[in-house]
């Protein structure tokens, strides 16, 4: 497996005890699958990336990319975060630049290297433009291109896409599904909305709260990925058995919290 | 989108790198409590046999550099004939009035000049050129004015720390977001509500923090206010024993002093907890 | 005034009696570290003012610089001050009377130098450290031009006669000169000695009771009793010199047994001196004299722009007036 | 959810309120431009006017206020012969080169400090202590250490502001949102390249302001620091004014210091906009 | 009509010249409406709800609410505005209260009152916490409660679901509904999620931009408001009608940015 998380647990030291978020959990995923996590707030689902992506060590179990037992964060992960997390004193170009910048990759190359991944998501026009002056979703687009210049082994994102509009939303849908397609990159993705997933991912894993655990796995067979596929009924049917399953979740996580 | 082909093939330049973990170095990470506290305690104590070891080994005039034991000695020197407490009750009389004034005007002033454009047009410049103005220099004139009484000494403190937190307090204003403002139009409010139950309550962590920071600058001052005819008083007793080359006494003014300011420090970032505890960010 | 430090009501050891109530009709008298001018605190510890009626607020001052400028803006309606400084303040625009001599320096100003150092002539070229202005800086020039040098010749450094001392101590200067209790701090520097002193130039550093022009018009009593005090605090000294001393030195910080040795180096004036000090002459015994050359000295050093009108600085009529009816000693 | 009934109908209670228009006291909202333009010259003007007008009428004794005429007559004077480019050239080396050195140390401190907690707990104590204690305090010690030259002057300027600033630029950092930091951890970046690539710029603001306040209370430390043997000097200038009552050149060393400070001030402010525009608050 | 919209329009100046930003805006809405307006991104929504609520002045034209022209914000319109502006250091209780204390309401009074709307918003239980404490539904729901304590004749919110969670956002779109049935309050809501305008308003403005200008107003009728609506073709079709519309002007908008 190209990604496998063995029995995955993370607690937490609070000042009222140790709350454990993660309980439990076992994944695993193939080279070049498009995985899609949902849950409801709280479910522990950045928890979880964040032991993937390395920025924190599991209680229990471990998490291994091609074998390799993961222990630090590092550049063969791509990570994108829910908060634009430009460095907003770069321009566009040298931020998709700097991760390269940081493994020391001569200049001319990776100049080049992030052009072309600039290219990939069009925003070659605002090479030269500041972070603040793109719309949310443009800088989301750069986030992208930066994880992906170091031509990461598996592409981390953390609800890439929760505070973009509808029409902007969708465009970048359709640039996912183009990217995956096109670089057949591993993709794992957390949100919340529940269509997002459905559209995107060949898997789901629909997480449940306090402790996070696995609560189903869903494979997803659509006929084809686009906007029209969203009237389909497989679609709907995806789509209702996921939001009863998180609305369920919620349910029960509101007793609990009770 | 048509995109040209990738141009390189990046994997092969890349080396793998493995961050080592590592406790002391942590950037921007908590660090364990028992190490935390470690530092701490060596923090004040490395300092103190540095001194200790120097003293004793370097053979060092006393006149020059006192030993611990020196300063030790002054001190009870000074406290057990009744000086050091009356400086001390004399000092912290000084700063305390003069600070508090100073906060007690500053604060409404700062408030006002950063919620109203017009005030801050109005003030920020004469503020701004005042601040400058070593205090030290006024002192002749509230000689002149004021006689050379507890007023002068006090309001030496105030002028040195009324515009510095006026300023202080007015950029913390710009923090307020401005939907909290409008929300409060919306609900009714007018502009003097807005003003006393909305800016007010939000900056008040701002404001015990700029205060915090012009307390140290309040007892910067003690000295030179001191200077004016004082018969007692820490920074009288500095400028005293500097005279009169008693370098120890120095050190016990500087050390009591310090110790005074850390209290009210402390005090104050306890302030900030109990009262701010409203607020998520960390401060 | 409403205004009162809680530090007031703590008593320590090292206290030296509570000044007189304040009261409408009264003379707010300043005082510094100086031989001539301790007495001031005899006076006040022994109830010599309230024994000659003349209520007085005696304010002490570590500061000799504060309590000039303290009466400069008449805070203070007295103050004890050399001639050097009162001419210095006149020129400053103040309009101010010398109504007693209290002393002539003869030794308490020192120009002390480093070992090495062996005459006013080795002094050329080198750091020589002394508060601007004053009279430790006017002893300088006289002992240089005695020695045939001139102020060029030397470094001057500018500083506080206190931080001058410490400057020396530290090996940071040459010389300085200074003026007791400083000069025992001076001293301190291992090897150094006096070069000259006050006692090489009589007349040149005489300490004076100074008033304000508008006091000595309104109250005249109130000085002509301050006058009396002083003559009287003299005559208590002489006859009790332990008590005497012990609440001077306690007030100078110094042990009896050092303030004893400024003695020497000052010479507390008689009625007499008094009055044969006042008249105009042309040596530095007498004062009017003494002022003008003053006057010259700050205006060469280009302290005081303009030489100051002096004529009437000096006002003997309160010494005589004690001295016709004070019985002969 | 079971309601129970709405106890009142408040619409009866409620009197109808609306909000005047204003400008002046406009809140929290930009002012038009030439009210502010008029405002900032008023901020100027009138206190000049009000200056002029108690000295013209007031019959105040020149010695106790000279008039804005004799401040003028003796700022002209002192040019004229030289001595105030002399001063003032004087002064504004020390206080740079002091607020430099002080400025150039305390940045990479206070970086360290407030990014890695252990260097924090370490320093964080120590220079709390210190803040408080009045430098003028050192003078004595730094005459014994240093000398009488420019050492112990430019050395009292950076005490003076040395850990005001390091505790202040530490206080930056915090503001470092720490998904920043997380996300060039994940880009194969290590501590110090996080903390020389990330922090560093993204505090620049926060440091430049705490430079901006500091380099006030450097220059309320000339006074002071000029008491040193100091033969020239703005500093010096104002004492010695001071010492002979010449009330218009203490004037008119203030209204020099007041003027090279605010010209400083303003600087700051612009490099602060030229070189932190990527930053979408307003500063 | 309750709430008319003249002819208005609204200009900025910037550096670059005057924007215009709302170009000949004619409303009219009635007592009692549940209005959606849905618009890309910059369309002017945001600015058009400052004229309603008076925290602005149009540059043309003008608002009337019953008859009486708008020139200043007051309580007899309650805002719930896109991010959480609850007072961070009150008690929930006393959030929901302020706006009738500014209005001099006795305190007694004002407790029940405002106690009433937190149990309507269902958060009673919470009424001494502070905001912190609240996840991001409760925030909006007690800035709802707040807004709803003055009983103003017309709820004005600024996108308040943006930033909730599809369980949570779900929830909270049956509160509205029921809200909306108990009081017979008239509520003019702003959104870019198309589904979310569909689902509960009896009538949408679409807006386009670069000058925002109402583009079409679309009655929405729907043979119940309940979760299984969204599966029905009724729905599907006002969905996509709108979602057309917003795509269209969003690549308009590209063009013209371009
Ligand atoms: N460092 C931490 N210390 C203590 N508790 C934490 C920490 N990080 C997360 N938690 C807790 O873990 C739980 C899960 O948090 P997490 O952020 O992973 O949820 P999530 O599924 O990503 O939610 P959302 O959809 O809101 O982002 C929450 O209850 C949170 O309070
Ligand atoms: N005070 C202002 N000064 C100048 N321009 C402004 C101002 N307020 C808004 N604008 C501009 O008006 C346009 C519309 O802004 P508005 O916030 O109304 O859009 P919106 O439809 O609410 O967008 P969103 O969905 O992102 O909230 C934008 O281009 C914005 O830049
Ligand atoms: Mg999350
Ligand atoms: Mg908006």
């Amino acid at each position: 497996m190209f990604l496998q998380i063995d029995n995955l647990c993370k607690n937490f030291n609070t000042k009222n005890g140790t709350l454990t978020v993660l309980k439990n959990i076992n994944m695993a995923i193939a080279q070049g699958e498009f995985i899609c996590a949902v849950g409801a707030s709280g479910s522990g689902k950045s928890t979880l990336l964040r032991q993937i992506a390395g920025l924190d060590t599991p209680t229990i179990g471990e998490v291994r990319i091609e074998g390799q037992r993961v222990i630090a964060p590092g550049p063969d992960r791509g990570m994108v975060f829910q908060h634009y997390t430009l460095y907003p004193w770069m321009s566009v170009q040298d931020n998709a630049e700097f991760g390269l910048k940081l493994q020391g990759i001569p200049k001319k190359v990776r100049r080049e290297q992030a052009s072309y991944y600039l290219s990939v998501v069009g925003l070659s026009a605002f090479a030269k433009a500041l972070p603040k002056e793109l719309s949310g979703g443009m800088k989301q687009r750069v986030a992208i291109a930066r994880a992906l210049a170091s031509e990461p082994k598996i592409l981390l994102m953390d609800e890439p896409f929760g505070a973009l509009d509808v029409h902007t939303k969708e465009s970048m849908h359709e640039f996912m599904l183009d990217l995956w397609q096109r670089t057949n990159i591993t993709i794992f993705m957390i949100t919340h909305d529940v269509e997002e997933a459905v559209f995107l991912s060949n898997r789901i894993y629909a997480l449940g709260s306090r402790p996070g655990t696995v609560r189903k796995e869903i494979q997803i067979k659509l006929p084809h990925r686009n906007a029209t596929v969203k009237r389909h009924s497989i679609f709907h049917d995806y789509r209702d058995e996921l939001m009863d399953l998180l609305r369920q979740h919620g349910q029960e996580a509101m007793l609990a919290a009770a | 989108m048509s995109q040209p082909d990738k141009p390189h093939s990046i994997q092969s330049l890349i080396k793998p790198r493995t961050m080592g973990s590592t406790v002391f170095w942590r950037l921007a990470e908590d660090i364990p409590r028992p190490l935390n506290l470690t530092l701490l305690i060596t923090s004040l104590t490395l300092p103190l046999l540095i001194w200790w070891l120097i003293t004793t080994f370097g053979k060092i005039d006393p006149k020059f550099l006192p030993s611990p034991g020196n300063v030790l000695e002054a001190g009870g020197r000074l406290w057990t004939s009744g000086d050091l407490l009356k400086d001390t009750v004399a000092s912290l009389w000084r700063v305390g009035v003069g600070f508090s004034l100073a906060a007690l005007l500053s604060i409404p002033v700062g408030v006002m000049m950063g919620s109203f454009p017009s005030i801050r047009a109005l003030l920020e410049p004469l503020f701004g050129l005042i601040r400058y103005m070593p205090a030290p220099a006024f002192i002749p004139l509230l000689i002149l004015y004021l006689g050379i009484g507890e007023e002068p000494k006090v309001t030496l403190i105030f002028i040195g720390v009324f515009f510095f937190n006026s300023l202080m307090v007015m950029d913390t204003v710009k923090f307020v977001p401005k939907d909290l403002i409008e929300a409060t139009y919306m609900l009714g409010g007018n502009r003097r509500e807005v003003l006393t139950q909305v800016i007010l309550p939000h900056v008040l962590p701002g404001i015990i923090d700029a205060c915090r920071i012009n307390l140290a600058a309040a007892w910067q001052l003690v000295i030179v206010s001191e200077l004016i005819a004082a018969t007692e008083g820490l920074g009288r007793r500095i400028s005293v024993a500097g005279r009169f080359l008693r370098t120890d006494e120095i050190f016990v003014g500087l050390i009591v002093i310090g110790t005074i300011g850390l209290t009210f420090d402390l005090m104050f970032q306890y302030l900030l907890q109990v009262t701010c505890n409203w607020s998520s960010q960390k401060r | 005034v409403g205004c009162s430090n809680p530090a007031t009501q703590i008593k320590t050891n090292s206290e030296t009696g509570t000044s007189a109530p304040v009261s409408a009709n009264l003379v707010r008298l300043g005082f510094s570290a100086w031989p001539g001018w301790f007495p001031w605190q005899v006076a006040q510890d022994q109830g010599i003012f309230a024994a000659n009626k003349t209520p007085v607020d005696l304010k002490w001052f570590d500061g000799y610089l504060e309590s000039i400028s303290t009466l400069n803006t008449g805070q203070i309606d007295a103050n004890s001050q050399t001639l050097g400084d009162t001419v210095s303040s006149i020129g400053g625009g103040t309009d101010l009377v010398v109504v007693l001599t209290n002393d002539n320096s003869t030794g308490n100003d020192k120009v002390i130098a480093r070992p090495g150092i062996n005459s006013v002539a080795d002094l050329k070229g080198k750091k020589v450290a002394a508060e601007e202005g004053t009279v430790d800086h006017f002893l300088l020039l006289q002992g240089l031009k005695k020695a045939g040098l001139s102020a060029k010749d030397i470094q001057f450094v500018p500083l506080e006669t206190g931080k001058a001392a410490t400057a020396f101590v530290g090996g940071q200067v040459d010389a300085v000169a200074v003026f007791a209790p400083f000069t025992t701090q001076a001293l301190k520097r291992g090897g150094s000695k006096e070069l000259f002193s006050s006692k090489d130039f009589p007349g040149s550093i005489s300490d004076h009771l100074v008033f304000t022009r508008k006091f000595v018009n309104e109250h005249g009593d109130l000085v002509q009793g301050l006058v009396n005090s002083w003559f009287a605090t003299l005559d208590y000294i002489k006859a009790n010199p332990d008590k005497a001393y012990e609440i001077m030195a306690k007030r100078a910080g110094v042990s009896i047994e050092e303030y004893k040795q400024y003695a020497d180096g000052t010479s507390i004036f008689s009625v007499e001196q008094n009055l044969k000090a006042f008249p105009v002459g042309n040596n530095m015994a007498s004062l009017p004299f003494a002022a003008k050359q003053m006057s010259q000295f700050l205006n060469e050093v280009g302290l005081v722009k303009t030489q100051p009108d002096l004529s009437k600085l000096f006002d003997d009529r309160f010494v005589k007036a004690y001295a016709e009816k004070a019985p002969k000693s």
